[in-house]
C-alpha cells in the first residue's frame, strides 16, 4: 500500500505521461521536488518547463496557469501551503470561476492545496480553505481523506474542464498506512481509474445518528463513532469527499433514517460549511428531524501554534464523542 | 556613442515631456542605458496594402466607439461603456502585427485591437447591447469582452488581472512550440498593480514570448500620473526586469506598427519579451458617465486631441507621402462608418437573453 | 433630510475634524472626489495628505493602512467597488484579522466596500462581499441600510478598534429620500451620534413569520410583508443591520415568536450568510419551528449584466412574496 | 566622469559576480547611472562605540540562533523554526541605525535586527518555545513575532505583505510629522511578489521615510535566483520606481551601517525612500527540516561560509585596525553566549499558554 503523498505522486506522473498538456507550476517544485516532496523526480524526467519552479508570485503564477488553460493547456499548479492561496484571490474567484459562465471558455486549473493542521504549524500554516471558496459558483471542491480518494481525485481533476479546489491534507501524506483504520485504505488499483465527483462515501453504516464530515475529521469520526458503539448507539459515517459538488442524496438519506445528525469538520463552526450543510437539511428534511441540527468545528480563534492552545482547538474524538451522547439523549 | 542613436541624458529622463521630445525620435532602453532613435515620418511607413487595411481599421474603431456612444444616449447600452478614443492608433497597429493563430489580451481602451484581431463590428455591438448573440450572451457587457474565435481573451473588471493571464497565454504558445507570439496592454495606472509586476517577472524569467504594451493615456481615471508613479517614465521599469524597453509616441500609427513588429519577430524567435510603452492621451472621460471637466488640464487636452489625434495623423501622413489619396481616405472612413451603422443595425434586432438559461454553464462539461 | 450619500460624507467629514489620525485612501478620491463623490470637496479641506489619491494597488494600499493603523492612525480605506477587495485579501484576512489575536495590537482599519448590484453593472461591479470575510474571527462586518445607519455606523466603524467591513448600498447613495418607506427614513440627528453594533432592527412587527435580512432586500422585505399583510398574514421584518456582532437574540425571540422564518438577502443562496443563520436557529430554538427553515437568496450564477437576467437573478418582491405564502401555508 | 566613482558598465553588469564584484567596493544606482564608489575597510568602520555594540549584537544574533537551534533539537520549539545565519551582520548594523522611537518591520532572517532594536532574547526565546510569556502568548511561534514595546511589527508568512504594511508605518512617521524613519527587509524571493511592486511605488510616489533592504541571499527556499529574476542586480530596480539604490556585500557589518545611515538620514530629511540590496548567503537551509545540501552547491557554500562570514569578518577587521583588542572581541563573544543561553534557561521555566484564554482577544475592546 502507498502513502496518501505517494497517490499524490503517483496520480500527477502518470497524468504527465498521459497528456503532454499536463504541466505543474509551484514554488520550489522543481529543482527541490517540492516542500513535501511530492514531486521529487519530476524535473529530471519530464524537464523544468513542465515542472516549473516558479518566482514567488501566487497571484501572477495561478493567473498563469489559468491564462494556459484558456488556450487549453492543463495547469497544476501547487500552492507551498493552502494558506498562501488568499494571495491568488481574485484571479480564482473572479477570473477563472466564472469565465465559462461568461461564455469565454473552460478553465480546466487544478490548484493543489495542502490544507488543515499538522502539528503547531500555527496561523499561517494550518488553515482550512474550503469557505473562501464554497460561495462562488463555477468552483469544483475536493477534499480526499484516503490515499485511494488522492489518486482518482487528483486524476479526475485534471481531467476535469473545471478550476478544481483540491484540498490536500498534510496530515495524511506520511501517515503510516497501517496506523490508518481499515475503511481508510481502500485497495489502490494497478490501472487508470478516477474518483467521480459529487459522490459521498458512508465510512461505517448506523442507524442512529448520521455524522457527516470530510478532511482530517474521518479520523476523530471513526473514533468517535466505535466509542458510541460501546454506548450502544448507532453512528453512521459519512466521508462527503467532495464539497462542490455536493452528495445532498447521501446526507438526505442518512438523516431520513436515523432522524440526528452531526455536521463535523475541522474549520471553525461559524461560517463553516456545515452551516450551509446544516441549512439545507432543516430546508429540505426539516420533518424528519428527531432533534436538533448540531454542527461541530474550531471555536472562534485563529489556529494557534503552542500545543496546549492547539490542542484546545481542533475538534477533538472527545468532543465528537461529547455531541453524539448529547444528540444521543435528546 | 553611435551618433545617430544618442544616450539620453539624465536631464532629458527627468525633465522628459511627452508631447515634444516624442515628436520625431523613440527611445529604446536596454540595461542601464537609454538611446533615442530618430526616424522620419516616411521612412516608418508600412506599404500600401498594410497602410490601407491600417487606415481602415482605425477609422472603424472610431466610427465603432461613436456609434457606441450614441447608442448608450439612446439607452440601448445597459450599464456603462468605455472608450478608447485617442488609442485607435496604437490599438490597431500593434494588433495588425498578431497573425491570425495569435493571441491577443486586449484592455479597456483596445476596441482598435480587437477590430484589428477580427472581433466583427457586429458582434462587439451585440456584447455592449446585452443581446444573446454577444460574445458572452448577454452575461456581460462593456468592454469586458473576449472572441475566442479569433483568439481574444476576456478581461475582467479588475485591473492588472490581464497582465499575469497573458503570460499564461504565451507560455501554452512557447510549450506548443510554433513560434507564436502574443500581445497584452495594460494602463499607466495598470502598471501599479502587483499583478504587472508578478508578471512582467515571470515573463523575463521564462523569455516568453509576450509584447507588453504600457497605454500611458495620462490618467487613470481620475488620478494623475504624478500620484500613479514616480519614475521619469515608465519604460524605466524594464531593466529592472531584465528587458529591453520602448519608449514611443502612440498617437503615431505607423511608428506603433514599426516598433511592434520587430518586438513581435524578437518574441517569436525566442528573444523573450518586450516592454513598449506608448504615449497618449485619454481624449474622452474615463466611462460615458464621467465628468471629465472636473480634473483634465483642459488646455493640455485641447491641444492633444487637435494636434495629436491618431486619426487625423494617420490621414495626413498616408496622404503626404502618397500612400493613399484624398479621396481613398474620405472613402474608407465612409466605409467604416457604414460598416459600424449596419452592425448597430443589425445588433438591435437580436434578441435579448432568456432568463430561462439563467443558471446554465456555470460549469463546463 | 439627506441622502445615504451624503450621511456617508458627513460622517466622514466629521470624523476627519475630530480626530487628526483619522486619514482616508482611495482611488481617485482626493482630485476627483471618488467614483460616486462621497469625498467631493475633501481634499481642498483636509489637503492631500488625509485624502490620499493611491496608485491602482488593493493589495498595497490596504496594507499601508494597516500599518498605518498599527502606528495608532485611523485609516479609512475606499474601494471604488467591494467587487476589487479580493485584491486585497490577504491583508484582510490573514493580517488584519489576526494581529490583536496575536498580541500585536489593534488595527482600527475601516474598509469601506460599495456593494451589491446597481443596474446592468454587470458580474465585477454588483457582488456581496461578506461571505468571503464571514468565517474569518476578529473582523467586524456591518451593513447599514438606512442613512442614519450610515452615518451613525461609519462614525462607529472610525471609532472602533478592530477591522472593520464596512458595506455600502450603490443602490441607496443617490436613493430618493421621499420615495423610501418611512421606517427606512429615521431622523438624523444635529448632534454627533454612533450606532452601536450588533443590535438589530425591528423594521416591522408580526406574529406569523418572521423575515430576517439586511442590506438592500430591506425594500423588498417591507414591500413582500405589505403584501402578506392583504393575504391576512403577519410578518415581522427585522434589519440585522450588522452581521459581525450578529444580534442573535433578536433572531432568536423573533422566531420564537412566530415559529417560522424566512431569511432573505442579495447575495446567492447556496454558501450565503444565510446558511448560518439558519443552522443557528435549527441548533438552538429548533423545538420552536412550526415549518422547515426558509432562505431566499440569489440563484447559483454569477452576476449577470443584461437587464432580462439580471431580473431574473436579483431576488424580487415576487420570490419573497412567494417565499412567505409557501411558509404561511405550511 | 567622477574618477573615483567610475560609471558601471553593461558588460560588468551583465557578469557580475557578488562574491568578487563587491569586494572593496558598492554600486550607486540613481536614474540610469550606476556608480562603483570604493571604499577601503577602514573608512567605514564605526566609532569605536559602536563597534563595539555591533559586535556584541552580531555576536548575540549568532548565539541566540544558535541556541535556538540546540534548543530545537532537544524539542523545546513547537512547529520549525528559520534562521538568519550569515545575515547576522546586515540585520544588526542596519537595525542599529534606527532610533529608539522608530519602527523595525522586520522578516524572517532578521534576529540580529530585532536584537539591535532592542527585542529582548528573553521574549525571542519564550516566543520559540510557545510559552505564555511569549509576545504572541504562544499563540503563534517561530520567526513570526513582533515586540510593540520596542516598535518592532510582526510579521505574516505571507512573503510580500511586509513592504506595504511598512509603508503604512511610515506613512504615519510622516503624518505625525516627527522625522522618524523605518527600516523593512525583504528576500530576493520576495521582490518578485506584487505586494513588494506596489509598496516600493507607493512609497516612491509618496517620499516616504522608508529604506527598504533586499536581503538577497541567494537562495528563495529551494530556488535559484536565476529562476526567480533576470536583471542583472535586483537594484536596477530603483530606477524604474525613481528611487536611488545601493548594491553592497551584505558580509560586511560596518559597510552595511556606512550605507544604511546614510540612507536613513536622508529619509528623515524628507529625502525619500532608499532600496539596498545586500549580498549575503543563506548559510544554513531554509528551516531547521530542510535539507539543502540536496540542491545547493556546496563548494559556493563552503567557500561563502568560510570567507564571508559576517561575523569572523567583524572580529577581523576590529582587530586589524585596533578598534578591539583580541581579547576584548573574545569576551564579547562569551557575553552574548552566555546572555543567551540564560534567556533559554529562563524561558524554559515559563509557563505554557492555558487553553481556558483560547478565544479571547479575538477582538480589541
Ligand atoms: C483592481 C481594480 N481597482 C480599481 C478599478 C477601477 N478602475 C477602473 S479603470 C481604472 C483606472 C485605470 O487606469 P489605467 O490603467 O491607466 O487605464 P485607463 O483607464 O487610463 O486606460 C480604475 C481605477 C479596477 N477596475 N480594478
Ligand atoms: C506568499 C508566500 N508564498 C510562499 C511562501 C513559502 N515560503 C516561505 S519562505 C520562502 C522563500 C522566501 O525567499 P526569500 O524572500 O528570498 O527569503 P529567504 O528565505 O531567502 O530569506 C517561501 C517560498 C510564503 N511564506 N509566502
Ligand atoms: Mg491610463
Ligand atoms: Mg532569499
Amino acid at each position: 500500500m502507498i502513502t496518501y503523498r505517494e497517490a499524490l505522486s503517483e496520480a500527477l506522473w502518470e497524468e504527465m505521461e498521459r497528456d503532454e498538456d499536463v504541466f505543474l507550476l509551484g514554488e520550489d517544485i522543481g529543482l527541490g521536488g517540492g516542500a513535501f516532496y511530492i514531486t521529487k523526480g519530476f524535473m529530471e524526467k519530464f524537464g523544468r518547463d513542465r515542472v516549473v519552479d516558479v518566482p514567488l508570485s501566487e497571484a501572477g503564477f495561478t493567473g498563469a496557469a489559468i491564462g494556459a488553460a484558456l488556450c487549453g493547456m492543463r495547469p497544476v499548479v501547487e500552492f507551498q501551503f493552502a494558506d498562501f492561496v488568499t494571495e491568488s484571490y481574485k484571479m480564482i474567484v473572479d477570473y477563472a470561476a466564472g469565465n465559462h459562465y461568461r461564455q469565454m471558455g473552460p478553465v480546466p486549473i487544478v490548484l493543489r492545496l495542502p490544507a488543515a493542521a499538522l502539528v503547531s504549524a500555527g496561523p499561517f500554516h494550518s488553515q482550512n480553505p474550503e469557505i473562501w471558496f464554497f460561495g462562488t459558483p463555477g468552483l469544483k471542491i475536493v477534499a480526499p481523506a484516503t490515499a485511494f480518494d488522492a489518486k482518482g481525485m487528483l486524476k479526475g481533476a485534471i481531467r476535469d474542464p473545471n478550476p478544481v479546489i483540491f484540498m490536500e491534507y498534510k496530515k495524511f501524506y506520511n501517515y503510516p498506512v497501517d496506523e490508518l483504520p481499515e475503511v481508510l485504505r481502500p485497495e489502490i488499483p494497478e490501472d487508470d481509474y478516477t474518483v467521480p465527483f459529487g459522490q459521498a462515501r458512508t465510512l461505517r453504516e448506523g442507524d442512529d445518528i448520521s455524522l457527516i464530515t470530510f478532511g482530517t475529521t474521518v479520523l476523530e469520526a471513526l473514533e468517535a463513532a466505535e466509542v458510541l458503539e460501546n454506548d450502544g448507539v448507532s453512528v453512521e459515517v459519512i466521508d462527503l469527499r467532495t464539497l462542490v459538488p455536493l452528495d445532498k442524496a447521501a446526507i438526505i438519506e442518512s438523516v431520513k433514517k436515523t432522524g440526528k445528525i452531526l455536521f463535523l469538520h475541522e474549520a471553525r463552526k461559524r461560517g463553516g460549511v456545515g452551516g450551509e450543510l446544516a441549512a439545507i437539511v432543516a430546508e429540505e428534511v426539516f420533518e424528519y428531524l428527531d432533534a436538533p441540527i448540531r454542527r461541530l468545528g474550531a471555536p472562534e480563534a485563529h489556529v494557534p501554534l503552542s500545543p496546549p492552545l492547539e490542542r484546545a482547538y481542533l475538534p477533538s474524538t472527545e468532543k465528537v464523542v461529547s455531541e453524539l451522547r448529547d444528540l444521543a439523549a435528546f | 556613442m553611435d551618433a545617430k542613436h544618442p544616450l539620453a541624458t539624465r536631464e532629458e529622463l527627468a525633465n522628459l515631456d511627452f508631447y515634444t521630445d516624442l515628436a520625431d525620435r523613440y527611445l529604446a532602453v536596454d540595461g542601464l542605458e537609454a538611446r533615442w532613435v530618430s526616424f522620419t515620418r516616411k521612412e516608418i511607413l508600412p506599404d500600401q496594402e498594410t497602410a490601407g487595411r491600417m487606415h481602415y481599421l482605425v477609422s472603424l474603431a472610431r466610427a465603432v466607439e461613436e456609434t457606441l456612444d450614441s447608442a448608450f444616449r439612446a439607452g440601448h447600452i445597459p450599464g456603462t461603456a468605455f472608450f478608447g478614443r485617442g488609442n485607435e492608433g496604437a490599438s490597431v497597429a500593434s494588433a495588425m502585427c498578431l497573425e491570425d493563430h495569435e493571441w491577443l489580451v486586449p484592455m479597456h481602451r483596445n476596441c482598435g485591437a480587437h477590430l484589428a484581431k477580427g472581433h466583427p463590428p457586429r458582434s462587439i455591438m451585440s456584447h455592449f447591447f446585452g443581446r444573446a448573440d454577444g460574445p458572452s450572451g448577454g452575461r456581460d457587457g462593456n468592454f469586458h469582452m473576449g472572441y475566442r474565435p479569433k483568439r481574444i481573451t476576456q478581461l475582467i473588471s479588475h485591473i492588472g488581472t490581464m497582465v499575469p493571464i497573458a503570460t499564461g497565454v504565451a507560455w501554452a504558445a512557447k510549450a506548443r512550440g510554433k513560434g507564436e507570439a502574443t500581445i497584452n496592454y495594460i494602463g499607466d495606472g495598470g502598471t501599479s498593480s502587483g499583478d504587472f509586476h508578478e508578471a512582467v517577472n515571470f515573463a523575463a524569467v521564462r523569455k516568453l514570448p509576450l509584447v507588453i504594451i504600457i497605454d500611458n493615456n495620462q490618467y487613470a481615471y481620475k488620478t494623475l500620473l504624478s500620484d500613479q508613479y514616480a519614475c521619469d517614465a515608465l519604460v524605466l521599469k524594464a531593466p529592472g526586469y531584465g528587458l529591453p524597453g520602448f519608449l514611443i509616441d502612440g498617437t503615431n500609427a505607423p511608428l506603433v506598427h514599426h516598433v511592434c513588429s520587430q518586438a513581435l519577430e524578437r518574441a517569436r524567435a525566442g528573444g523573450g519579451p518586450t516592454l513598449i510603452e506608448s504615449i497618449t492621451l485619454r481624449a474622452a472621460g474615463h466611462s460615458v458617465y464621467d465628468k471629465f471637466a472636473d480634473y483634465v488640464d483642459m488646455e493640455h487636452f485641447e491641444k492633444w486631441t487637435n494636434e495629436r489625434d491618431p486619426i487625423k495623423r494617420l490621414d495626413e501622413a498616408l496622404i503626404e507621402f502618397g500612400v493613399m489619396t484624398a479621396e481613398e481616405v474620405a472613402a474608407s472612413h465612409a466605409r467604416a462608418r457604414k460598416d459600424a451603422e449596419d452592425a448597430r443595425d443589425e445588433a438591435l434586432k437580436s434578441p435579448m437573453p432568456d432568463p430561462a438559461y439563467l443558471t446554465e454553464g456555470v460549469f463546463a462539461e
